[in-house]
């Protein structure tokens, strides 16, 4: 693709436009977005900052109180619980694109009706996460939960599998029923990645007597980088919307089980009415968010933007 | 691709896949149907006696009709200021100017943002907005998602330069440039900002819980906490709820999704 | 630039037309009540909001309802803003953490003022809602554990009647638990499980609430027998894992031979459990007569414009003729003396079965425990009960765990003193 | 004929066509709720074995969110049957009783809107108790 950062050429400009008139119509074009996210989260984030150093509550005047809170963290095993459930979510997004990258590529082959497949995936993104969560915690229910009922009738299983009251089952079942809602929007940005997969490429690819397996490796994967990273980013975030989905299921038990940090902020600000210590959170699941998404674009090569062009 | 492999085995995946995403609607709405209690065992498959009243109790016991307003005014007001300000962003990112990384890298960081954090913020600044338990304030957090304006840029991007330059050459204003040629090219990114924008605006549960102070200003999600509340039990009425909440979003996503499935898949990223 | 002007007409165009609507709706005498998650008894609260007007003239009343977990929130995002609701409904301890940072009013001097409104109600009662000696909240219905039992599962484990004793409790369930049955279930949120130390002489903190008291032989040994049950299925473990829907339900399936519950559990597992009925279900005190209260009450926020309407308003809603009308629709005590004798008195005659269940919550109030008025309640609850769920599941030694928690819990209240 | 064809392709587009149907269900449903809302609700009252019962008392309970409370009381006529007038709800439990005779135990009827009239299809049996 042609590179866009070119600026427009030198003769054009003068005629129309001086430059500078042009920059202040693009900031213009700009303002609204910049002004809503100015409103709804750079300054609620700047709150938290300058929070997350005070003592304050609602009632009582706020005092300075410099590193307390962050250390009071470092010493508390109930965020570091939450922080590792929250990395295990995050870590969990890849299954989910591998998962519907293998539908995508399904859907992708030239069959009859492959439109009404992909309608059916989708199907479940537009639910609404709270009805998602109360769907699947009956699906989960010991007594009388459907998968334990086909379970026993399969006969894989002796006894029900306490699946959201065990310690060890709670937190996947969370995720299974995060990347059940998740699959269709997932298999969506990945067919836009293969959709634009020159065609004629797999054709020569074939011809120089390729393997399936080896195309994929060579050329499918490399060409859709930039779908899997929107893909990732968009898994990574669901460690900030699967709010409602552990809140209504589990409300994270059993004991700290799925805990993860953005119910613990919840927890924290809301029930105890501590914050100043929520903030504080706020600002270390803030900083981690942005260093695995650094990261993440450093690994896939990309540059910022994560649909960039180039 | 796999054109010389058998058909049978995409199928048969495909069908189970499907099955795995149906089986939860299934279950919802069989139950919303026939009502017999969720937590009976052993559950059956097929239900019994099929009767709509559980959709009546629905209709009558929260004021429906009045949260389904609200939600529609607050979603109409969310897409369209949504669609407006992502292509106006999206079309200002495809031109080089000095502070587009600073730009791109804010709108990045403020993806990453939690909401459960804000809401304290969020409320005191709507507060001096005036904008308190009003339509305008429900959809003010919406009015724009980070998502859209990268599908606008590279839907955008994907429209030939010439044809920007030689619109420029004949002397048209910039946004008659955008109304005439860019956007009727990047339909599809609009019908995907649509349906992103008001699957997104529907379903927002935290914001109406905290933001709507009087009764007849509450949205359908905020419904459904009420079921949730009083009746913890699982009878069909909960279920009935789920499903009159989901319709709409269904509706509108079955009828654009044409172009929705377009709009992600030719604009979204280029190869 | 004619289109920037156009925009800036558009949205303060808008901005009046969205004008909050209770703003414009501003007249001088106006009272606000957020209840909590209460929104069935919309007819009876209109009946009460239209009587207090008559009283009243000129009076506004707003009425908010709020689901459990999202009124906290609700609640102090209005408090940060200014406009906290004149009254709110409070449950269980959630009330002691707002009265210690000042955010109640103290209605001792109303109190005094007006003392036959403090002889309506059950002193144990209203003495639960006092924190250094002041008092903060007026009743509206109270609830406290009970021991409900399957009296088909007791017959045919061949016991005669409600166990006495702690050791008995745990044999009781011992006897009855075969194949998927199971002798004994509790509920475990807000303290509720608190009654089971209670009755073996274990206290939670020190007298002057300084230090942690609960890291005696005794808990271990009443933690290791609680384990050991749990193990062998005496105990169910949904008592250390589930929430509300779990326990309920499970008692419900009649599987369960005794449930440590209060009142409103009745309700649900009734609702559920068909074999419910005045032969098979039996309703008692715990050993030791000890029980947890999970009460609400009415408390007046300080940032109220009009507290006095507010402190007339909440003594109307709790007067003895519309406390006898709410227990009448809701079948549920309210503390208040006069209205829960006579609605008792009648209900023995219209379901025997709910009044044997609700008489158990006017007895021995003297002995309730497991309501510390702290104003860290809730983190205290956050250090504690994650130990004894460990312990109880077999997951952690029992003298380890209490270890960890009284390290915890000495922690939190040396940061607190 | 350009304007014709023009027209009709906006009206069978998608997004006019499927909201216009909705539309026109939803007004040809509120016609028929219109017409049928009276709040009668007859029916008969029998004993065990099948004939009519004379000035029974028919007792008529409404749904208020949670419970059902009695509203209202009529008497059979001569040919055991009754009438209500103005039943405001949409869920109904009817019971009746003829000292003598025995108890129907509460009948619970549905309806398809508020105060819908109905005619009971099956008879209040008068039960032995």
């Amino acid at each position: 693709m042609t590179a866009i950062e070119s600026p427009m050429p030198r003769s054009v400009g003068r005629i129309l436009r001086p430059r500078t008139r042009q920059t202040l119509l693009l900031w213009c074009f700009l303002a609204p977005s910049l002004v809503i996210f100015l409103l709804y989260r750079v300054i609620p984030v700047i709150w938290n900052l300058v929070l997350s150093f005070q003592y304050w509550s609602p009632l009582k005047a706020a005092e300075f109180a410099g590193w307390d809170h962050y250390e009071d963290l470092w010493f508390d095993d109930v965020f570091w619980q939450a922080l590792w459930n929250t990395l295990i979510v995050i870590a969990s997004a890849p299954i989910g694109i591998a998962l519907a990258l293998g539908l995508a590529l399904l859907v992708n082959a030239d069959i009859r009706g492959r439109n009404v497949y992909r309608t059916i995936i989708f199907l479940s993104y537009p639910l609404m996460t709270v009805a998602v969560a109360i769907i699947w915690r009956w699906m989960f229910d010991e007594r009388v939960g459907l998968i334990n009922y086909a379970a026993r009738t399969f006969d894989l299983v002796d006894k029900p599998i306490p699946f959201l009251n065990s310690f060890t089952w709670a937190l996947p079942s969370v995720i299974v029923a995060n990347i059940w809602q998740m699959l269709g929007f997932y298999m969506i940005i990945l067919l836009a990645g293969l959709q634009n997969v020159p065609r004629e490429l797999h054709e020569a690819a074939a011809i120089d007597g390729a393997g399936a397996l080896h195309r994929f490796t060579r050329i499918t994967l490399p060409l859709i980088r930039p779908s899997l990273f929107l893909a990732f980013v968009i898994g990574m975030l669901n460690a900030i919307t699967s709010f409602d989905l552990v809140y209504v299921m589990t409300g994270g038990g059993p004991g700290r089980a799925t805990e993860i940090l953005v119910t613990y902020i919840y927890k924290l600000g809301f029930v105890q009415t501590k914050f100043d210590s929520a903030a504080a959170v706020t600002i270390v699941f803030f900083v981690l968010l942005i260093s695995i998404a650094w990261a993440a674009n450093r690994f896939t090569g990309g540059n910022a933007g994560a649909v960039e062009t180039e | 691709m796999m054109g010389r492999y058998p058909r049978w085995p995409i199928h048969f995946a495909l069908i189970g896949a499907g099955i795995v995403m149906l089986v939860p609607f299934y279950w919802v709405l069989k139950t919303s149907v026939s009502g017999e209690n969720i937590y009976a065992y052993p559950p059956s498959i097929v239900p019994r006696h099929i009767h709509p009243f559980f959709y009546i109790d629905v209709w009558y016991s929260i004021p429906f009709a009045r949260y389904f307003l609200n939600s529609v005014a607050v979603s109409i007001i969310a897409v369209v200021c949504n669609v407006a300000f992502n292509a106006m962003a999206g079309y200002a990112l495809t031109h080089g100017f000095r502070g587009k990384n600073a730009v791109m890298l804010l709108f990045l960081s403020c993806m990453m943002v939690p909401f459960q954090a804000t809401i304290i913020p969020a409320y005191l600044i709507t507060g001096k907005l005036g904008l308190l338990d009003s339509w305008l304030g429900l959809a003010l957090p919406q009015c724009s998602t980070i998502i859209c304006i990268f599908v606008f840029k590279s839907s955008f991007d994907a429209v030939p330069r010439s044809l920007i330059d030689a619109a420029r050459i004949d002397g048209l204003p910039e946004w008659r440039i955008i109304w005439h040629i860019m956007l009727p090219l990047s339909r599809s990114a609009i019908a995907t900002n649509v349906i992103l924008a008001f699957i997104w605006s529907w379903n927002n549960f935290l914001w109406p819980l905290i933001m709507t102070r009087s009764a007849d200003m509450q949205t359908l999600p905020l419904g459904l906490a009420r079921f949730l509340s009083y009746q913890e039990d699982t009878t069909g009425a909960l279920y009935a709820f789920c499903i009159m909440v989901l319709a709409p979003g269904l509706v509108l996503f079955l009828m654009a999704q044409k172009e929705f499935i377009q709009g992600l898949t030719s604009g979204a990223t280029k190869g | 630039m004619k289109r920037r002007s156009v925009v800036k007409a558009a949205l303060t165009g808008a901005t009046v037309l969205a004008a909050p609507a209770y703003l414009r709706a501003q007249s001088s005498k106006k009272l606000s009540i957020l209840t909590w998650n209460i929104a069935d008894q919309q007819e009876l609260f209109k009946q009460e909001f239209a009587d207090f007007k008559a009283a009243n003239p000129g009076v506004e009343i707003e009425w908010l309802d709020k689901k459990g977990p999202d009124l906290p929130a609700f609640y102090q995002t209005q408090i940060v803003a200014g406009t906290p609701p004149d009254i709110v409904d409070l449950q269980g301890a959630i009330w002691v953490d707002y009265a210690a940072n000042g955010g109640l009013v103290d209605l001792t001097p109303y109190l005094q003022k007006e003392p036959d409104v403090a002889k309506r109600f059950n002193a144990d009662y209203l003495k639960g809602w006092a924190y250094q000696g002041k008092t903060y909240l007026l009743p509206f219905y109270v609830a406290k554990t009970l021991l409900y039992y399957n009296k088909t599962m007791f017959q045919e484990a061949g016991l005669a009647g409600p166990p006495q004793s702690f050791d008995e409790l745990l044999g009781f369930s011992e006897k009855m638990a075969k194949a998927e049955k199971t002798g004994f279930l509790t509920l475990n949120f807000d303290w509720l499980y608190w009654p089971l130390f209670k009755m073996n002489g274990i206290e939670l903190l020190s007298p002057d609430g300084k230090k942690a008291a609960f890291n005696t032989p005794q808990t271990a040994d009443a933690l290791t027998k609680l384990a050991k049950a749990t193990a062998s299925g005496g105990v169910n473990k949904i008592s250390w894992t589930g929430r509300w829907v779990e326990p309920n339900g499970a008692f419900a399936a009649g599987t369960v031979g005794m449930l440590h519950a209060h009142s409103s559990s009745y309700f649900f597992v009734k609702g559920q459990g068909p074999w419910i009925n005045g032969q098979t279900l039996g309703a008692a005190q715990l050993p030791g007569f000890w029980s947890t209260p999970t009460n609400h009450g009415f408390a007046i926020s300080k940032g109220s414009k009009n507290p006095d309407l507010a402190w007339k308003f909440i003594t109307h809603v709790t007067s003895d003729k519309w406390a006898s009308a709410f227990f009448k629709n809701r079948s549920v005590l309210t503390a208040n003396l006069a209205a829960d004798n006579a609605g008792l008195a009648e209900m023995e005659k219209t379901d025997p079965l709910a009044a044997a269940v609700l008489r158990t919550q006017i007895e021995h109030t003297d002995k309730l425990t497991g309501n510390w008025p702290l104003p860290y309640d809730a983190e205290l609850k956050d250090a504690f009960w994650p130990e004894i769920q460990n312990a109880a599941l077999g997951r952690k030694e029992p003298q380890k765990a209490l270890a960890d928690a009284e390290r915890t819990v000495n922690r939190l209240l040396s940061r607190k003193a | 004929m350009n304007c014709q064809s023009r027209w009709r392709t906006i009206l069978s587009n998608r997004f006019v066509l499927v909201p216009g149907v909705i539309a026109a269900v939803v007004l040809v449903w509120n016609i028929y709720v219109a017409m049928h809302n009276h709040g009668v609700v007859v029916g008969r009252v029998v004993d065990v074995n099948g004939n009519p019962v004379a000035d029974a008392t028919v007792a008529l309970w409404i749904f208020n969110f949670t419970t059902y409370e009695e509203k209202e009381h009529v008497t059979t006529d001569a040919r055991g049957d009754f009438r209500f007038s103005n039943n405001p709800s949409y869920k109904l439990q009817i019971s009746a009783e003829k000292p003598g005779v025995g108890r129907s135990d509460r009948v619970p009827v549905f309806l398809y809107f508020r105060s819908q009239d109905v005619d009971l299809s099956s008879p209040l049996r008068l039960g032995g108790n």
